[in-house]
């Protein structure tokens, strides 16, 4: 379903990979791993077309992603070092923001029991600049309760979360997987991948 | 597909309302730099009602690029802009809202605020008339190119200055024909027409072509 | 990606071309120069007639009119580069589109100047806000803008790309600016500098003035190119050609 | 001689104009000289560094 | 004690050597403003020579302060500013050698480029010496004031637009004897001197407050 | 020698700690420890004098240094999150400014013998922006080498390096412990502190 063809990625003059081939299919986690600088996330921002490879390219659905530009944006949720959440807006304001702008069909109620399964419950209404910084990385990650994308782009999403929030995570990931989705992750923390079929990279020398 | 135009339209002017400062710091700026030359040429009538039209473009120019240097920085600092690039919505339109927004909190104040500013000058009230006529036209105009510099200078040192570097020269015609406006606006009104729909037609010009150049320099800011 | 035959000019292989192409662009620059400097100062006359008779400083027109010329060409030859890079995203185009620019942006400055020393004595003033004078100095800050932006991005590739867009959209620009300072008053254009059609110049003069614009073409060639060579250099330094080249260069 | 200098009294202006012109693209010439040779330079310094740290 | 002063002098020369394009910047940032003026207002030479004193001054009050927010950014952002704080020297010293580079970078060559400017703008060959005369004497204290804003909004979001409606405002006196100057330079060259020594008297004042000034809110910008 | 007395600091709305006692004596390491978040890097930044604290005050040999100001920073050198370095500079260039603002009278041999000593030998004439992480963070540290200041503050200095840049630098805080020299560290890593007598400091609840 998501396919990888001979990609390589240089940053500033240096090759960070090249002749990576890939193959996905519905119902696949790629656990992506390497040293710090040896190129996951610009792998992961290639996987989204938000960096343009200097060879190769990525396929969704057999189809070119350049080709298919806003539909396959529409099947992606891409998940950063940066939490993109505005911290002058309350939680329910980001995620409803962040739904309408998805093109998901989120009504106030859906988001405000996301966040209560998130453990927000009490939080939902203040700025997010008020919170914890764990807290408003759970106020980002609700995005993957409301979201009905089928591929998963995650950038070390455990970082900064506590031991319950984590196995929170990783049951949003498994049902996701189990339900046909894609995911791609990469963490440097050891957590133990227990969904459906498993898939490793490892980048670098 | 307009859904999402006013979604984020509603986000960034809901953000403005929040921090309450960061707008008036525009108009301010207008307004000091408008303060200045009198102090700089001398307060003479004549000379001052010469001098109006170009200030006050001028200044205009100046504070909208002072402004536009913010435009997509907060959202590019906490990643909502990232998030951006990712919907499924031509990001071009998303552009053109935010720019809708910025001009909202920063270009329209100034074209309220121009009557005061006249008066500084001794402008006539048909010359503060075809001013604000003209603001209106040229504002969003500045705005729409200046987002190309903003999205290209995005997160680099020194942005600000390097941003009016790239664009202040991209605002000449708007200023030629603005300040022309108001100067020929003296002799009789009916000669701004040309100026004004000259102004127009560069609106609309800048309305199809200025998105599509500032998201594509969006894309290749944040590789 | 059908186009792959761009990439046939790759880096690797435009090197050593660039350094063996820079020579006989030299020689022609000399050549050219000595032919169109000699005839420019000894084989015109000293006094020109006419409705506006011009004395001796007339000669400027030599450099002043190539370089208001190469300047203006060598944007259009940068903003070439810019966008095949932009659309082919090819690395060597990029390297083109900036070892233009700075030698576009000396034309610039030059015509600049050397227009201000002749107005000087032709109009009494050393500058005037004429349009094209006007749209000259706006294309030279479009030059340094685009160094600037160039050099303020420290990711190669983003100062390649975002530079390159610049360049293009000072290409619709230009124009549009040119146009405005021309005609500040939409209903009626005026210009001040002279403008006679190419015909109405003096064969000597002419001949003198071509040769010289072909001098400098040939010296935007060989600059292009040295610099290019410094560009590929840095920007290549890992790749195994250069090493070997830099063994060689070192056991020498 | 002096004829050919004087330029017909205009001689500020014809040889400023010229003499700018000779100095800006010596200039860049030198300049893109000196730069290729610091490039080098510095590249074969950086090579044979690498190589003294990785002895094989 | 100056071995100190030295050597953060030459430490701020030798980081913009590496860095050529950042002083060119505001070099150009002064000539596009001063270019603009003409288009806005039009191009006859009596106006224009009315204008040139004040939009030459204005022109390099906003480009001296949209230089200065970078003046101690860059060392807030790589840790060395925090250095400096906790060295053996009175930090008002080094603040002074900072500013003094600062101004050799961008206020010397304002003040070096004033005759091309005076030309553009048809100012006397006397005016032109004026005009020199009083940015040599006046842009440092644009630097020294201006440093104190600069070190007040360190590191904070939308700081440049900021730092200008904190500073310009202090900048007017500078600006109306730096303009007066030139303008009566036109009917007598020695009614120019009392202009010139207030300004002198200003820089003198601001070279012994300014550099606590800042030191303080530099203290209070690092807490 | 050094001496907290009823320290109090708050950040935002926050009080952090307050009450905080504290001597130490010369030949002393104090180990600050606590979660993320918990004060650690307010209270060394309070004990350089780069913070106002709320409440109590600093004392060095018995003075407060607020007092002593230029004198108690002659013997004070801080190490912080931010390496200090300039990134367009050499190593050299660097670390001799650096000399000179401490007023250290370091000559340029002293400097090329600390940089090749932190094993730098051969990239001291780059810029230290072609240099990688860990190797910015050895030309800062080489200042450790080239300073006589007697209390040395360590803001979490072990993050980015190797095995062996961390065992050199355990080396060298030993030896200026030894040499009757305080040093207050904070560090994340499970990092032995093998030197004189070490004294531990826990902050947060
Ligand atoms: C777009 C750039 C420019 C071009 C293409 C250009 C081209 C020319 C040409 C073709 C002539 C010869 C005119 C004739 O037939 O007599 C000329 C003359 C002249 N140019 Fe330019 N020029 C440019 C920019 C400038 C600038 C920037 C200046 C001044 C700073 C300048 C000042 C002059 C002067 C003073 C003359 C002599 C006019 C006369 O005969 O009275 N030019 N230029
Ligand atoms: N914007 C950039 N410009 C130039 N080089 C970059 C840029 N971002 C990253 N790099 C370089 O690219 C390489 C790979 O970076 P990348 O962020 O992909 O690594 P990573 O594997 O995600 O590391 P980490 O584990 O630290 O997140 C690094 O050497 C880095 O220095
Ligand atoms: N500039 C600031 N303004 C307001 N609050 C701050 C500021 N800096 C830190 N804080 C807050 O003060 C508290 C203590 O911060 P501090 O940096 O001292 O923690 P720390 O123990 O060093 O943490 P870490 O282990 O992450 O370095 C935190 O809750 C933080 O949110
Ligand atoms: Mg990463
Ligand atoms: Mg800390």
């Amino acid at each position: 379903m998501l396919e990888v063809i001979g990609l390589e990625c240089r940053r500033g003059d240096r090759r960070l990979f090249s002749g990576l081939d890939l193959a996905l299919e519905p119902g696949t986690l790629l656990h992506v791993r390497g040293r710090n600088g040896s190129g996951k996330t610009t792998l992961l921002r290639t996987l989204c077309g938000l960096f343009t490879p200097d060879a190769g390219e990525v396929r969704w659905r057999g189809e070119s992603i350049r080709a298919l530009a806003e539909d396959y944006r529409r099947e992606l949720l891409y998940f950063g070092h940066l939490n993109g959440i505005k911290s002058d807006l309350t939680g329910i304001e980001n995620l409803s923001i962040a739904a309408r702008l998805d093109g998901d069909p989120v009504g106030i109620d859906d988001v405000w029991q996301a966040l209560a399964r998130i453990g927000l419950r009490g939080f939902e209404d203040l700025p997010t600049r008020m919170l914890s910084q764990g807290q408003k990385k759970r106020v980002a990650l609700a995005r993957l309760i409301l979201s009905r994308a089928k591929l998963w782009v995650l950038d070390e999403p455990f970082t900064a979360l506590d031991v319950e929030a984590v196995a929170l995570l990783q049951g949003l990931i498994a049902d996701h997987v189990a339900g046909g989705g894609l995911a791609v992750l990469t963490t440097h923390q050891e957590v133990p991948l227990t969904s459906g079929q498993v898939a490793r990279l490892d980048l670098g020398d | 597909m307009w859904a999402v135009f006013w979604c984020v339209l509603k986000r960034d002017l809901l953000l403005a309302m929040r921090r309450r400062t960061d707008v008036l710091t525009t108009l301010f700026f207008f307004m000091i730099v408008v303060s200045l030359f009198p102090l700089g040429v001398g307060t003479e009538r004549q000379v001052l009602q010469i001098l109006g039209p170009g200030v006050v473009w001028v200044a205009a120019l100046l504070a909208s690029m002072l402004a536009l240097e913010r435009l997509f920085a907060a959202d590019y600092e906490d990643g909502t802009l990232e998030q951006m690039l990712l919907t499924a919505q031509p990001l071009s339109l998303l552009v053109l809202a935010k720019v809708g927004a910025h001009w909202l909190l920063t270009g329209l104040p100034l074209v309220l605020i121009a009557p005061l500013v006249g008066m500084q000058y001794h402008l006539s009230d048909a010359q503060i008339g075809i001013m604000m006529l003209s603001l209106l036209l040229g504002t969003p105009i500045l705005s729409l190119i200046g987002a190309i510099g903003a999205a290209l200078t995005l997160g680099l040192r020194g942005g600000g200055i390097l941003l009016s570097l790239l664009i202040l020269p991209l605002y000449i015609p708007v200023l030629v024909y603005g300040s022309g406006a108001i100067e020929v606006s003296v002799i009789d009104l009916s000669d701004t027409m040309p100026y004004l729909s000259l102004l127009g037609a560069f609106l609309l010009a800048a309305l199809t072509l200025a998105p599509l150049a500032s998201a594509a320099a969006l894309k290749i800011s944040l590789e | 990606m059908t186009l792959n035959w761009f990439k046939f000019a790759s880096p690797a292989t435009f090197y050593p071309l660039a350094g063996r192409l820079t020579r006989p662009f030299w020689i022609l620059t000399g050549v050219l120069l000595v032919i169109g400097l000699y005839w420019g100062f000894f084989q015109t006359a000293d006094q020109l007639g006419g409705s506006n008779p011009q004395k001796e400083y007339y000669r400027i027109i030599f450099i002043h009119v190539p370089a208001a010329w190469m300047s203006m060409w060598l944007y259009i030859v940068l903003v070439f580069w810019a966008a095949i890079g932009l659309v082919f995203n090819t690395r060597l185009s990029f390297m083109m589109a900036n070892a233009v620019a700075p030698t576009g942006a000396v034309f610039t400055f030059l015509a600049l100047w050397t227009g201000a020393f002749w107005g000087r004595p032709s109009w009494g003033t050393y500058w005037d806000w004429d349009p094209r004078l006007t749209s000259e100095l706006v294309l030279f800050f479009l030059y340094i803008g685009y160094m600037a932006l160039h050099s303020a991005i420290d990711d190669t590739r983003r100062a390649d790309r975002a530079s390159a867009l610049l360049a293009l959209v000072g290409l619709v620009m230009v124009p549009v600016i040119y146009w405005s300072i021309n005609c500040p008053d939409p209903t009626q254009c005026a210009a001040l500098h002279q403008r006679s059609g190419l015909g109405k110049i003096e064969s000597n003069i002419l001949f003198s003035m071509l040769t010289m614009t072909l001098a400098f073409w040939m010296y935007s060639f060989a600059t292009s190119f040295m610099r290019l060579r410094s560009i590929i250099l840095t920007r290549e330094a890992e790749a195994s050609w250069v090493q070997e080249l830099l063994n060689r260069e070192h056991s020498r | 001689m002096s004829d050919f200098f004087s330029q017909g009294g205009y001689a500020f202006f014809v040889w400023g104009a010229y003499g700018m012109v000779v100095l800006v693209l010596v200039a860049e010439v030198l300049q893109l000289r000196l730069q290729h040779r610091t490039i080098l330079a510095r590249l074969g310094r950086l090579a044979r560094l690498s190589q003294s740290s990785r002895p094989e």
